[in-house]
């Protein structure tokens, strides 16, 4: 059926141009591009935790950073004490995935639903935020490593080839890291939305009682889901602490868990590559806007480089008129040009919540 | 005892000082159809979510071929083969008619065998033609349709149908009689329904519920004809 | 810790890559490339340090640029994004391939650069007072540090007003540090330090800490509070009452401008002291003064200590290039370390070669009505606290942020 | 003794604060059931407004309890009309479209006033208590706190408006049953729970000062008392508040601001697990 054709001829798109991307960068472009591009994937494979969580789940998590900090800062600290990065690289994944267990247990199995799921993984949030950041002193630290507070972990090691310590990941290899990552999470996400499990937290998503009717246990599968993103935004903060050998209390904040939500909002619910793409577009927009800022400024330039004002009009403006986001609205418009459907599996209700 | 595929012992529900449901004892055998009428308000939606465990009762007893599973997950007494068709449609709207009754089936079988599961309850329920379309964008009788299907995809041995024919044509309610026939030769089923024609052609026993309790219980043309029952209910409905 | 061998791998692809890129034509510009926080929670600090270097530029090429050549200066706006800085650096460095990055406000945001431009080669001024201890030959710091401002203010204040001293913090690398000198200073001096309490950068709830402070009673209070949300402390202990019966000394005390923000009534009678103030009196200062208000308006709040440093750091570094007749790092870095100085707007400045830092004056003030009245000069003060710890001169490969110990 | 007397006003002040920050919100939230995630912007615009009306010569009473509240309020319905109206209903896009509108009147206040905190000097001086000083503006805030909260309550109870409003709290189209556009409820509304925002922000602008990232600070402690105290606005903001606020001065006394806050949050956590309605939502189930 030509559903499934063009289903396939867009895997294979991507993978195309995710290699494309993949070899090609480091061939054709500066050093800092590279740089660049290297911290955008590695946002992007956070964009897909949430993709993943709220797009398919329902899930409405406002705390998604703080399983990323909690993966950096997991890899920074047993990155210290141990030295050799295999441990640490487990550690940056079970953490958060553990952590987000027992929070998604005491959430899903107490029936906490849509806004109370949002104040809890909100509060947890800022509880972290708060905790790290203030432990400057240095009667803070696990083991060897000092948490520093406010100012964060500075100067941590970067990544070694598995049981090899002396074979460290250089930039170019961080490139290349990052951007397989990604690859790798979108196809495996595809995999995990087309299985059965997949399909049946979408089930849970569009309608709650009646996947319970049918004998599905939606507390389970949405600890599942929440636990799996967890995961894999933990493993994006190991990636990140990575990039740029630091990390600080900022990545629990809110601006970092606004960000992630604003990605996905304007890419849109229920896809992967338009988180991909939103991500993508707000960090280049956010570097751009930073750039070449000198000072003294006339108003409205001011205004122009003003990236809170910016990015709170993006997303207000998509929650009024595009609330879909933009892939689902172009694949809806692609529908409209006489296709008979477009991927099922796309979003189709307003409220991303279960009901 | 072991007869009894559905028993409820004393069920009891209250909201507040309101009791919705009291002392109700109920009893099914395998492959029994029963109707249950009352006025509304009379308890009927409530029994059927305490049977599912939607409601935990507030008093009373739920026993399922003798085990108790009063108070027990929805999902946990679904998958001892109880299947409930809502009063409002409850499909998943964002999928199509095919994804929904898969996603049904597939409780029972995998792959290839579900697929063809999937295909053969399409053809029973008539909705082939449609398979691919999003639920969300079918008309009300299409959805009570699959509804149906997704419910019997799971191939439950006790069915529950809340109101089938409401918002459906004549020959539409036909069909949903043929359908319950067909059903009731492998399973038990409780249909709650106001319309006495559509009663009439498919039960023979009939439960009448009233104010929260069981009123009586006999053959539908004795209830029928039963004045207690006329004055309750049926009376403004005797000329249907 | 960090794999030299990589990096330096990298590093000279690099500068193979640039040999090729961009030959240098004595006509094309001499890039700068600044990072600051121009919006964001430190912003206070950050634009007027801005201002301070996109005015020394604009001197710079108003009488005639660097080695015939023109300043081009790039400015990042870091938005108080420690990502954002990480970014912006390895764009300066490897992007526009500037001669040197001015900029970093937080130790943390220095820490997050440091590394960077080590790794890519690329000289780094920081311009802001600071804890002191950074032991880097890449790096020179040109803000005050403990030993030359705590260890002046603290007997300065103990002589007049008494020896119990309680201590009220940021709770960052500055604040841990400056409070571990500050109770150092006391004892040395015979005073004691009754408490340190430490406050996380939004804090804006004082009232507990007050009536603590109340509580121990000390003869006076000193302030290593940061930032915006930090002000609220001076409101509520002034609307308590407690600047008329409880003196406050400071080393932040100003450097948001504090004391333009505050009422006279709130404000008056903190002591503070670092290398500069608008009221420093000499000639160079007054020319400069007059510059600056003629560039930015007659109505410009008040150059701060920062600013004043970023500026003094752009001209080091300037003169460093003229010296070195060259803006190659390590060029510039040795004529550096001849010791230069200039007759900056707060005095003569000079590098301390061993550890990168300044030897400056310093001045304890107080505030008067949005003002600062010098009360007491203190010429040529060197960087003792690093020096203790750091001699690039003696091991130039060592690259740290010591922590010293008491 | 002293020490207790000074430690009761404290925690008072702690309830009175919290309860006048999130009143607004409770508002919002109990009548419209939508979560303004812009809130603690609207705190920081009473604050801003306060602060200018002062310095252009009104008397900061004047500045703070007139001015703040109606430009508040004003701005309130303009975000009524232009965003909220659209999305009734959807309780999560409306979260998020108010989220955007707080980052963007963040971006929109350092534009004009830019990052240093803004403030009046709290009038009224200081008193003691035994060996403590303390401000008489403590008072005087714990003071408007109950005035604003009785306010209300006797809005709600004995006035028409608080007929409809306790009828739209019921069910939306109640109003309608009562001949009132419910349109012009929720804008009503929305416009008083941002004006009691805007009060909040001028009153507090002279204890914390203002700039423009502060709101960020307030706006999860409103957020988790109004979702803790549950539906009904007086009571469950008065009894989450009560909790909070003494757990958190209590903590913060004991140990430290921050500790403060972090107990705050985790009593929260452990509220809304226990009784997932709010406190209203189990206990006073009839109250305002």
């Amino acid at each position: 059926m030509n559903a499934r054709a063009r289903n396939i001829l867009g895997l294979a798109l991507v993978a195309v141009v995710g290699i494309a991307v993949l070899v090609l960068t480091p061939r054709l472009f500066d050093l800092d591009v590279v740089l660049n591009l290297t911290v955008y994937m590695i946002m992007a494979v956070l964009a897909l935790s949430l993709a993943l969580v709220w797009g398919f789940g329902g899930i409405l998590c406002f705390g998604q950073s703080a399983f990323f900090g909690l993966g950096a800062y997991a890899y920074a600290i047993a990155m210290f004490n141990i030295g050799e990065s295999t441990a640490p690289l487990l550690l940056a994944i079970l953490v958060p995935a553990a952590f987000a267990a027992l929070l998604g247990y005491f959430m899903f199995y107490g029936r906490i639903s849509d806004v109370y799921l949002g104040v809890i993984t909100l509060t947890v949030t800022l509880i972290l935020f708060n905790s790290i950041n203030s432990t400057a002193g240095p009667e803070f630290h696990i083991g060897s490593a000092r948490l520093g507070g406010f100012n964060g972990i500075p100067g941590i090691p970067s990544l070694n080839m598995p049981f090899f310590k002396d074979w460290q990941i250089d930039l170019e290899g961080m490139f290349y890291l990052s951007t397989a990552s990604l690859i790798l999470t979108y196809f495996g996400l595809r995999a995990l939305l087309a299985s059965h499990f997949g399909r049946t937290i979408v089930g849970i998503r569009e309608n709650e009682q009646r996947a319970q009717l049918l004998g599905y246990d939606p507390r389970f599968y949405k600890l599942a889901t929440f636990t799996i993103g967890a995961a894999l935004a933990g493993y994006a903060g190991c990636l990140f602490a990575n990039w740029g050998s630091f990390v600080s209390p900022t990545i629990f904040g809110l601006a970092q868990s606004a960000q992630i939500i604003i990605w996905v909002i304007i890419g849109g619910r229920g896809t992967l590559i338009g988180p991909i793409l939103g991500c993508v577009g707000i960090q280049w927009l956010t570097a751009a806007l930073g750039a070449n800022a000198p000072s003294g400024t006339a108003g409205w330039q001011a205004l122009l480089g003003n990236v809170p004002l910016i990015l709170g009009a993006i997303l207000v403006a998509f929650v009024l008129l595009v609330p879909k986001g933009l892939v689902p609205t172009i694949a809806d418009l692609g529908a409209a040009l006489g296709r008979p459907r477009t991927r099922a599996l796309v979003g189709r209700t307003q409220e991303a919540a279960p009901r | 005892m072991s007869a009894a595929l559905i028993e409820t012992r004393g069920l009891g529900m209250r909201f507040g000082g309101v009791h919705a449901v009291r002392d109700v004892n109920f009893m099914l055998g395998e492959r029994e159809l029963r109707c249950l009428i009352g006025p509304n308000g009379a308890g009927k939606s409530t029994f059927f979510k305490m049977l599912t465990g939607q409601l935990r009762p507030t008093s009373g007893a739920v026993l399922l071929r003798g085990e108790e599973v009063t108070g027990a997950e929805p999902h946990e007494i679904a998958r001892r083969g109880v299947g409930i068709k809502t009063q409002v449609p409850s499909v998943f709207d964002g999928l199509t008619v095919r994804e929904n009754l898969w996603l049904a089936a597939t409780r029972m079988h995998r792959g290839a065998q579900a697929r063809a599961a999937v295909d053969a309850m399409l053809e029973r329920v008539g909705l082939s033609a449609i398979a691919p379309r999003l639920v969300g964008q079918l008309a009300h009788g299409q959805r009570q349709w699959v509804e149906l299907g997704v419910v019997l995809s799971t191939d439950p041995d006790l069915v529950l149908l809340d109101e089938p024919a409401a918002g459906m044509t004549d020959q539409e309610v036909l069909r949903t009689v043929e359908l319950v026939r067909d059903i009731n030769k492998t399973k038990a089923l409780i249909v709650v329904e106001h319309d006495m024609q559509f009663v009439r052609m498919i039960a023979s026993k009939v439960t009448v519920f009233n104010q929260g309790a069981i009123l009586t219980e006999d053959d539908v043309e004795i209830i029928m004809h039963s004045p207690v029952v006329r004055d309750i209910y049926l009376g403004k409905r005797a000329a249907v | 810790m960090i794999n030299r061998r990589q990096f330096l791998g990298t590093a000279a692809a690099l500068a193979g890559a640039s040999a090729i890129a961009a030959p240098a034509f004595a006509a094309d510009p001499i890039k700068v490339g600044s990072l600051l926080d121009l919006s964001g929670g430190l912003d206070i600090y950050g634009k007027p340090m801005a201002d301070a270097m996109t005015f020394a530029v604009e001197e710079a090429n108003a009488a005639g640029g660097l080695l015939g050549r023109q300043i081009k200066l790039i400015s990042y706006d870091t938005q108080s994004s420690m990502q954002l800085y990480t970014q912006f650096a390895q764009q300066a460095a490897l992007k526009d391939r500037v001669a040197v990055v001015h900029g970093g406000i937080t130790s943390a945001s220095r820490e997050v650069i440091r590394p960077v431009l080590d790794k890519f080669k690329t000289l780094y001024f920081y311009n802001t007072q600071y804890e002191g201890g950074v032991c880097d030959r890449d790096q020179f710091d040109t803000g005050v540090t403990p030993a030359q401002t705590v260890e002046k203010l603290v007997p300065y204040a103990m002589k007049k007003w008494g020896k119990k001293v309680y201590v009220i913090a940021a709770d960052y690398n500055y604040g841990q540090i400056t409070s571990q000198w500050v109770k150092k200073y006391t004892i040395d001096n015979g005073g004691k330090v009754l408490s340190i309490d430490f406050f996380p950068l939004d804090v804006t709830n004082f009232s507990s800490t007050i009536s603590k402070i109340q509580e121990a009673k000390p003869d006076f209070v000193w302030s290593a509070l940061v930032g915006g949300a930090h002000i609220s402390f001076y409101r509520q202990w002034a609307a308590a009452g407690m600047n008329k019966s409880i003196p406050m000394a400071s080393t932040t005390f100003g450097v948001g401008n504090e004391q333009i923000v505050l009422s006279p009534e709130e404000a008056n009678g903190m002591l503070v002291c670092y290398n500069y103030f608008e009221s420093v009196k000499n000639p160079v200062n007054t020319a400069f003064l007059a510059a600056f208000h003629k560039r930015f308006g007659a109505d410009y709040p008040n150059v701060t200590e920062l600013a004043m440093g970023t500026y003094q750091g752009f001209k080091l570094w300037a003169d460093g290039v003229r010296k070195a007749n060259s803006v190659d790092r390590m060029k510039v870095i040795e004529a550096l370390e001849t010791g230069i100085s200039i007759d900056a707007p707060s005095g003569t400045v000079t590098i301390d070669p061993p550890t990168h830092h300044c030897i400056l004056d310093v001045h304890i003030a107080e505030v008067k009505d949005k003002k600062f009245d010098l009360l007491q000069d203190f010429p040529q003060q060197k960087p003792l606290d690093t020096a203790a710890v750091c001699n690039l001169i003696k091991n130039p490969n060592d690259n740290q942020q010591y922590v010293i110990k008491f | 003794m002293d020490l207790i007397a000074l430690l009761a006003i404290q925690v008072l002040y702690a309830i009175a604060s919290l309860a006048l920050i999130s009143v607004g919100l409770a508002i919002i939230f109990g009548m419209m059931k939508v979560i303004n995630l812009a809130h603690g912007e609207f705190l920081m615009l009473g604050g801003y407004a306060a602060i200018q009306a002062n310095r252009l010569g009104l008397s900061i009473w004047i500045a703070m309890l007139v001015v703040a509240p109606v430009v508040v309020g004003v701005i309130g319905v303009i975000v009524e009309r232009a965003i909220i109206r659209w999305l009734y209903g959807r309780m999560v896009d409306t979260m998020l479209a108010t989220w955007g509108l707080s980052l963007f009147l963040v971006g929109l206040t350092t534009a004009i006033f830019g990052n240093t905190t803004a403030g009046l000097s709290a009038p009224l001086g200081s008193f003691e208590i035994g060996r403590y000083r303390m401000s008489v503006y403590t008072l005087f805030v714990i003071g408007i706190a109950i005035v604003v909260l009785g306010g209300l309550l006797a809005v709600l109870r004995f006035s028409r408006l608080g007929l409809i409003a306790r009828g739209t709290m019921q069910n939306a189209n109640m109003a309608a049953g009562l001949g009132v556009n419910p349109n012009r409820v929720y804008s009503i509304t929305f416009g008083a729970g941002a004006a009691l925002t805007g009060l909040a922000g001028g009153v507090l602008a002279p204890v914390s000062g203002v700039f423009p990232t502060i709101g960020a600070a307030y706006v999860a402690k409103c957020f988790i008392t109004v979702i803790g105290g549950g539906a009904s606005i007086v009571t469950g903001t008065m009894t989450a508040s009560t909790l909070f606020g003494a757990v958190n001065q209590v903590a913060t006394y004991v140990t430290t601001p921050v500790f403060g806050e972090v107990a705050l949050l985790a009593a929260a956590i452990v509220l809304i697990r226990v009784l997932p309605q709010g406190i209203t939502g189990r206990f006073f189930r009839r109250s305002l």
